[in-house]
């Protein structure tokens, strides 16, 4: 049985099924569908006329792209270099003692934002908080709607 | 025919100028250790093995995609090649889990040939032990990930001279693995023909013919060659 | 003329809450019918983060502009009704904002800045065409394409000396040449926006906030190697860049200066945006070019060269986003003004004032690091100045003097790299720097050739086991050697690069490593 | 090194030393008599766990790696269970091949057993200098014998070399036969080399038998002298046999009286028959016939209980020998230390039943191997190892990759009776409370008497690398002397 994926078909389009627009349609893909499933994929290869194995071994090969559903929350802590010196390790390693998945939290590390004035930081759904330790990313963590 | 000559090592080479560092040497018959480098396979110059120092040049240079130049001055064998091809055997030795007493390609292994030519009886760097598994779900293969040096010869031969592209490299640094269709089990990827290219054309024991035991792999990558010739030129030569 | 208050609205004050400040005083302007007296708008970096929030006030022509930080966006209520009373009183040349910090503009930190690059930044609203074109946007496309002699501006971007901005350095004219000089019509120029060092802002900056300076370098490129097609790769992690592109590009195409028969020429250039997804390795240009056509970042080795055989097999001319931004400056101010440009820096670490800063080829670090920055806050000193990313190295505090141009870096072991500068005090382990580094490049590292997917385990491994105390002198040995051998042998400059780190510390800070090697161990 | 008189603690770190592999502890009692001696195999080598995940097809390769000295007998189990997880019946040929490399592989084993390890304790005495008392110094005492039984084991391990194509670790018996026949030049090689080999088995049995009828009295009594249960293979008519296959008789575990406790058993219900007990003080596992329990059901396997167990070998001059052997020792023999006779004997049933295969044509015949898939998934193999019954049990899943290893191996099936045996021995020669010389040389023949994996595999001969320590009713460590 084969899925639909009717809200991919603007982004297929644009790039008129063509091999190179893969990275562009795996991006929308995974906007629409927050992670990219194998019936997703195979849809996505199937459209560009790409083998299976390129679609997954293109999938796999960037840290952006996600084969499981998110979690309600990330948190990401910066470990650029600007962080790192001023305790980004530390301060991850804090967070990963803590139970943040049992508040629906997936913890994360991303390399370097580019606003390193803020370090050390971590972001959150996206928003940037700065200079943080573990306890007010904590206290942050804990304000979220569940 | 425009014709290049050049010096490999102690020997005066003229070769057609499209051609390769590597090929000159095989003109000349200079063996240049190579790995991922197959002969009617794009040349991704990713092992490393076939550096060469150029005179007149601070890098090193892969004998499999350099073009000959006229008037070159090519080394293939200086001490610091000897090491540095010694330690990349060792990486790749310790980056897996190679052990030739039980593998099916003991014997009749590229890698084990290599080790043994640059001379490496141990590796001065730690092994890692990852954990990898074995795919006994091809009716006709295996493969072993064990015994992966990621050479991509197999995800080459399939993509460029079977078309099939049932293999891909996934995921990426230490992480890289060979995969099969949407990384499943290769019994499972019906884009398979069976053909067995790429058990052919693995150099170590990774590919393999299932209910193949210890020492019983025979790679032949030669029979790709002759393939190849058979199918542009409709030349066969039994 | 009205007075104009400019919001920093580029990330990192948005992340202090500088959108939203904009959001609210514009609110607050219109509601109260000062739109005439007062224009409040969203500009892109101010230059000083790290005393962001920023805000800059234009009052009055003969006044000079005030730039005000750390402004306490949690008393947003106070903040607008004391603007709307400056406003209404005709008093806001005097206006400070309560609990804000007033910046001084002759601080060297600004005095010493020339902004070629980041002449707009700052100042005009990224989302407007008319401002950028009201600031000379596209102007010096347009005299290009006047003029029609590619030759002659190949030889202008010759003779400046002008060198990639993102890392390697190429001379860009040489570059430029070999793309025009390949025969056919179908060419392509890419602009690399994938920033990928840590520490490293510069690109994320023009972007931001001057998005149409560098689609007019790419322009004027393209038509000076003779391409139509133009593509800018933009890392996923800039998502406000990639907002600010997407509107440039349309403006762009809306004004003609982009699109067919721009500016009335026969030249034709279209620009595509492609956002990468998570993948330092594709600020490598030929990994970049495989990301672009929808492939895994694997860089490729050379020959053939971009210029030979680049994106979908056609001649391309790559170029990072600050070396692009450069040329509209260069063309403008000619050969003699210009003279040896000027590197945008992104300064951060243990420095008093960090943020964005550009200053003229050959300043001093220590012009930049102790002048500028302020030095290291109270009680520390500089122990080194990391430049160049993963790839690059650190410079002792006695070295401080060098100047940073392409060739001082380089003798002293690390790269200019695209700007990133982190500044570390006497507390930093370098050790632990090298470790970070080499740690940064395993994770990174593409996996395609040896040296790089093992050697940086196997490098990153051993600096652990120094850091944890359990190395012999031997592995102190055995990891140089293992250096120099991922450095030699390595594909790409991301594996050639990441020894980098750890020889320049070796080089520079051995006691570093020794401290940490167990006595009984040492011979 | 002559023990102090008096008891005191001996504290060396006992894992450095002794390359972690054996250890005895003799416990007194309150009374200062020997309450218990125990043999403790303190290196675990963990080969179950690292076979998981690996096609069965490798099995034969890796599980041969266990043992430098009796890789064939891994082998030879390994390739019959991966027979049974292809479900066929492998072609005649190859189960001769495979006979008679098991053949090779008991006759050269034994001749190192017995020549090199073992004779230097019976001729050169239990009080000469430890650094004299093995192959060397045997050497020196009494070269013919000394070289005698190195041609016979180079016999042994030619013959392993010419089928399998190296001495050790030949991975040549695969799951559905072997790899390569026998060619005829290589046939009447091996047969060539058989007069020299019966000329060094009877020279040796008649030593040894002259040996035991003058000074070797005591040993009889004392070296585990004890009645027991005994398992092992039988041919389909009760005769002797090593491999089973075609000609198997099943399982058979007779008592020290005679009557069978089991017969015809085949090696699927070993698993429901056997059970194995854990001890925390030793690695090695004590295997037991589950229905008597972990005492009664404690059992002997090898060389003798191979003899004990058959109601004949089936060849002219071993039958003799057999017979004398029970003259001797009775129809069931209880004493452990004619393992050593046991394995003359057998040396000469494997030369004689080497000479019958290699006179049938079948021999030569090229069809050795079958082809199947898995067809099953689960199988348990059989051999009869030099030390005795080995079993191989495997759980694969759908593509044949290992899910469950269980080894059943012969010195584990013999461990109980090697507490025994010592127990036994330092019972009867310790003497004042302390650990001499010559006890200790005793203690060290009696585990020998059952040439256990570990005293030969990894180490140089006559030298067992061997912790003993003395241990007294309050646990406190008395005394501790070490070996190699």
């Amino acid at each position: 049985m084969a899925e639909s994926y009717p809200e991919l078909e603007p982004v297929l389009q644009r790039h008129e099924h063509r091999a190179d627009g893969l990275i562009e349609v795996l991006n929308r893909a995974q906007e629409l569908y927050r992670h990219l499933t194998p019936p997703l994929l195979r849809h996505i290869a199937r459209q560009l006329h790409l083998p299976f194995s390129r679609v997954q071994g293109t999938a796999s090969f960037y840290h952006l792209f996600r084969f499981s559903p998110p979690a309600r929350h990330r948190c990401l802590v910066c470990t650029g270099t600007a962080c790192h010196v001023k305790g980004a390790a530390s301060l991850l390693a804090a967070l990963q003692r803590e139970p943040l998945n049992t508040w629906g939290i997936e913890l994360g590390s991303v390399r370097c934002i580019g606003t390193c004035s803020g370090a050390p930081l971590v972001v959150v759904d996206q928003q940037v908080w700065n200079q943080q330790s573990c306890a007010s990313v904590l206290s942050g963590l804990r304000e979220l709607r569940p | 025919m425009n014709l290049y000559s050049l010096r490999i090592d102690d020997h005066d080479v003229a070769i057609a100028a499209d051609s390769t560092v590597l090929q000159a040497a095989q003109e000349a018959s200079i063996a240049i250790p190579t790995l991922c480098f197959l002969e009617g396979l794009s040349a991704v110059a990713a092992c490393r093995m076939c550096l060469v120092e150029v005179s007149g040049n601070d890098t090193l240079l892969p004998a499999c995609i350099t073009p000959v130049q006229e008037g070159m001055q090519v080394h293939t064998a200086t001490p610091r090649l000897q090491d540095i091809r010694r330690t990349l055997i060792e990486l790749l030795f310790t980056e897996g889990n190679h052990v030739c007493g039980i593998c099916v390609a003991n014997g009749h292994c590229e890698l084990q040939n290599l080790a043994v030519e640059v001379g490496m009886d141990h590796s001065r760097l730690p092994y890692r032990f990852p954990d990898r598994h074995v795919d006994l779900s091809h009716p006709l293969f295996g493969m072993d990930h064990n015994r992966c040096v990621l050479c991509t010869r197999c995800v080459r031969v399939c993509d460029e001279v079977e078309g099939a592209h049932v293999w891909d490299v996934g995921w990426r640094g230490e992480h890289c693995r060979i995969i099969a269709g949407l990384e499943e089990p290769w019994g499972a990827v019906e884009a398979c023909t069976h053909c067995g290219k790429c058990v052919e054309v693995c150099p170590t024991g990774a590919l393999f013919h299932r209910g193949d035991t210890t020492d019983e792999k025979h790679s032949d990558p030669a029979r790709l060659q002759a393939l190849m010739q058979a199918r542009q030129q409709q030349r066969w030569n039994p | 003329m009205k007075a104009c208050l400019r919001v920093c609205t580029a990330a990192s004050c948005r992340s202090r809450g500088g959108a939203s400040l904009q959001h609210s005083l514009s609110e607050a302007v219109a509601r109260a019918g000062l739109e005439h007296g007062l224009r409040v708008k969203g500009v892109g970096c101010l230059g000083p983060c790290s005393d962001g929030p920023l805000l800059a006030m234009d009052a009055d022509p003969k006044a000079q502009t005030q730039l005000y930080g750390s402004i306490p966006v949690a008393d947003g209520a106070q903040l607008v009704a004391s603007l709307m009373e400056a406003a209404a009183q005709h008093t806001l040349a005097h206006w400070c904002p309560a609990g804000g910090l007033r910046i001084d503009l002759n601080h060297p930190f600004f005095q010493l800045q020339r902004r070629l690059v980041l002449e707009h930044c700052g100042q005009i609203d990224p989302t407007s065409i008319e401002e950028a074109l009201a600031a000379g946007a596209y102007r010096q496309l347009e005299r290009v394409l006047q003029n029609n002699n590619p030759a002659a501006v190949i030889e202008q971007v010759r003779r400046s000396g002008l060198r990639g901005r993102g890392g390697a350095g190429y001379p860009t004219g040489l570059k430029w040449a070999a793309v025009a000089q390949m025969p056919g019509t179908e060419k392509v120029v890419v602009c690399n926006a994938d920033e990928g060092d840590p520490g490293a802002f510069m690109d994320r900056t023009v972007l931001e906030g001057d998005p149409h300076t560098v689609l007019e370098g790419m322009a004027i490129a393209a038509h000076t190697v003779g391409a139509s097609r133009g593509l800018i790769y933009v890392r996923a992690e800039y998502p406000l860049a990639i907002a600010r592109l997407r509107t440039a590009i349309a403006a762009a195409q809306g004004h003609g200066w982009l699109g067919t028969a721009i500016a009335g020429s026969r030249c034709n250039f279209d620009v595509e945006l492609r956002v990468g997804a998570g993948a330092y390795v594709c600020g490598e240009e030929t990994a970049l070019m495989q990301s672009i056509e929808g492939k895994r970042g694997m860089p490729r080795p050379r020959p053939p060269y971009p210029a030979e055989r680049g994106v979908f097999g056609l001649p391309t001319l790559i170029n990072n986003v600050e070396t692009f931004a450069n040329l509209p400056a260069l063309l403008r101010l000619g050969l003699e003004t210009y003279g040896r440009g000027t590197k945008v820096f992104s300064l951060t670490g243990h420095v008093r004032r960090s943020g964005v800063i550009e200053v003229p080829m050959g300043t001093s670090l220590r012009t930049v690091v102790e002048t500028m920055g302020g030095g290291t806050p109270a009680g520390r000193s500089i122990k080194a100045v990391q430049t160049g990313g993963p790839s690059g190295g650190c410079v002792p505090a006695h070295q401080l003097d060098t100047p940073v141009d392409y060739e001082s870096l380089q003798s002293l072991g690390t790269i200019m790299g695209s700007g990133g500068m982190v500044v570390m005090d006497d507390t930093t382990d370098m050790v632990d720097i090298a470790r970070f580094f080499m740690a940064f490049s395993r994770e990174e590292s593409c996996g395609k050739c040896v040296p790089c997917r093992a050697g940086t385990v196997q490098l990153d491994n051993l600096l652990e086991q120094i850091l944890d105390r359990r190395a012999t002198p031997e592995d102190l040995e055995q990891l140089e050697s293992l250096c120099r051998m991922v450095k030699d042998t390595s594909l790409c400059g991301l594996g050639q690069g990441a020894p980098r780190p750890v020889l320049s510390t070796l080089r520079h800070f051995r006691d570093d490593y020794l401290a940490l090697v167990p006595v009984e161990t040492r011979r | 090194m002559h023990p102090e008189s008096t008891p005191r603690r001996i504290t060396i770190d006992p894992v450095t030393r002794i390359e972690g592999h054996a250890k005895i502890t003799i416990q007194l009692d309150g009374s200062g008599a020997v309450a218990t001696a125990r043999f403790h195999v303190t290196e675990y080598r963990g080969f179950e766990r690292f076979c998981e995940g690996r096609p069965f097809t490798e099995m034969a390769a890796i599980t041969a790696r266990i043992c430098g000295i009796c890789p064939v007998s891994h082998l030879l189990a390994a390739a019959k269970t991966g027979d049974k997880i292809l479900g066929v019946a492998i072609p005649p040929a190859a189960e001769h091949l495979r006979r008679l490399m098991n053949l090779a592989q008991l006759t050269q084993s034994h001749a190192l057993s017995f020549f090199h390890l073992s004779s230097p304790d019976f001729l050169l005495g239990w009080n000469s200098d430890p650094t004299q008392r093995n192959l060397f110094g045997l050497i020196a005492a009494n070269p013919d014998l000394a070289r005698a039984g190195i041609r016979l084991r180079q016999f042994g391990q030619g013959v392993i070399e010419a089928l399998g194509g190296r001495k050790i670790h030949a991975a040549w018996a695969v799951p559905g036969g072997v790899r390569s026949p026998l060619s005829p030049a290589l046939r009447d090689q091996i047969r060539a080399g058989l007069p020299e080999a019966f000329t060094i088995a009877e020279r040796g049995l008649s030593l040894f038998k002259q040996l035991l009828d003058t000074q070797l009295q005591e040993e009889l009594e004392v070296f585990g002298n004890f009645p027991s249960l005994f398992l092992g293979l039988v041919g389909k008519d009760g005769s002797w046999e090593h491999y089973g296959g075609r000609r198997s008789g099943g399982i058979r575990v007779m008592a020290s009286d005679g009557s069978l406790v089991a017969d015809g058993l085949q090696e699927d219900d070993v698993e429901q028959f056997l059970a194995e007990a854990v001890e925390p003080w030793s690695y090695l596992k004590f295997p037991y016939i589950q229905a008597l329990g972990p005492q009664a059901g404690s059992y002997r396997v090898g060389p003798l209980a191979r003899l004990n167990l058959c109601d004949c070998i089936g060849s002219e001059r071993a039958d003799q020998e057999l017979q004398e052997l029970r003259q001797r020792g009775g129809r069931v023999v209880t004493a452990s230390f004619l393992y050593h006779l046991a394995r003359l004997i057998e040396i000469l049933a494997c030369l004689e039943q080497m000479e019958q295969l290699l006179d049938d044509p079948l021999i030569t015949a090229t069809h050795v191997r079958a082809r199947a898939g898995v067809n099953c998934h689960e199988a348990m193999g059989v051999s009869e190892a030099p030390r005795g019954t080995l079993f191989h049990h495997y759980w694969v899943d759908a593509n044949g990759l290992i899910a469950k290893v269980n080894l059943i191996i012969a010195t584990g099936q013999n461990n109980s009776a090697m507490n025994r045996t010592i127990t036994q021995i330092a019972r009867h020669y310790l003497a004042d409370g302390n650990l001499s010389e010559a006890m200790l040389n005793r203690v060290e023949a009696g585990i020998r008497c059952f040439d256990p994996c570990l005293s030969c595999s990894t180490h140089a001969a006559g030298q067992m690398p061997l912790l003993v320590q003395l241990i007294g009713p309050d646990g406190t460590l008395l005394e501790e002397r070490r070996r190699g």
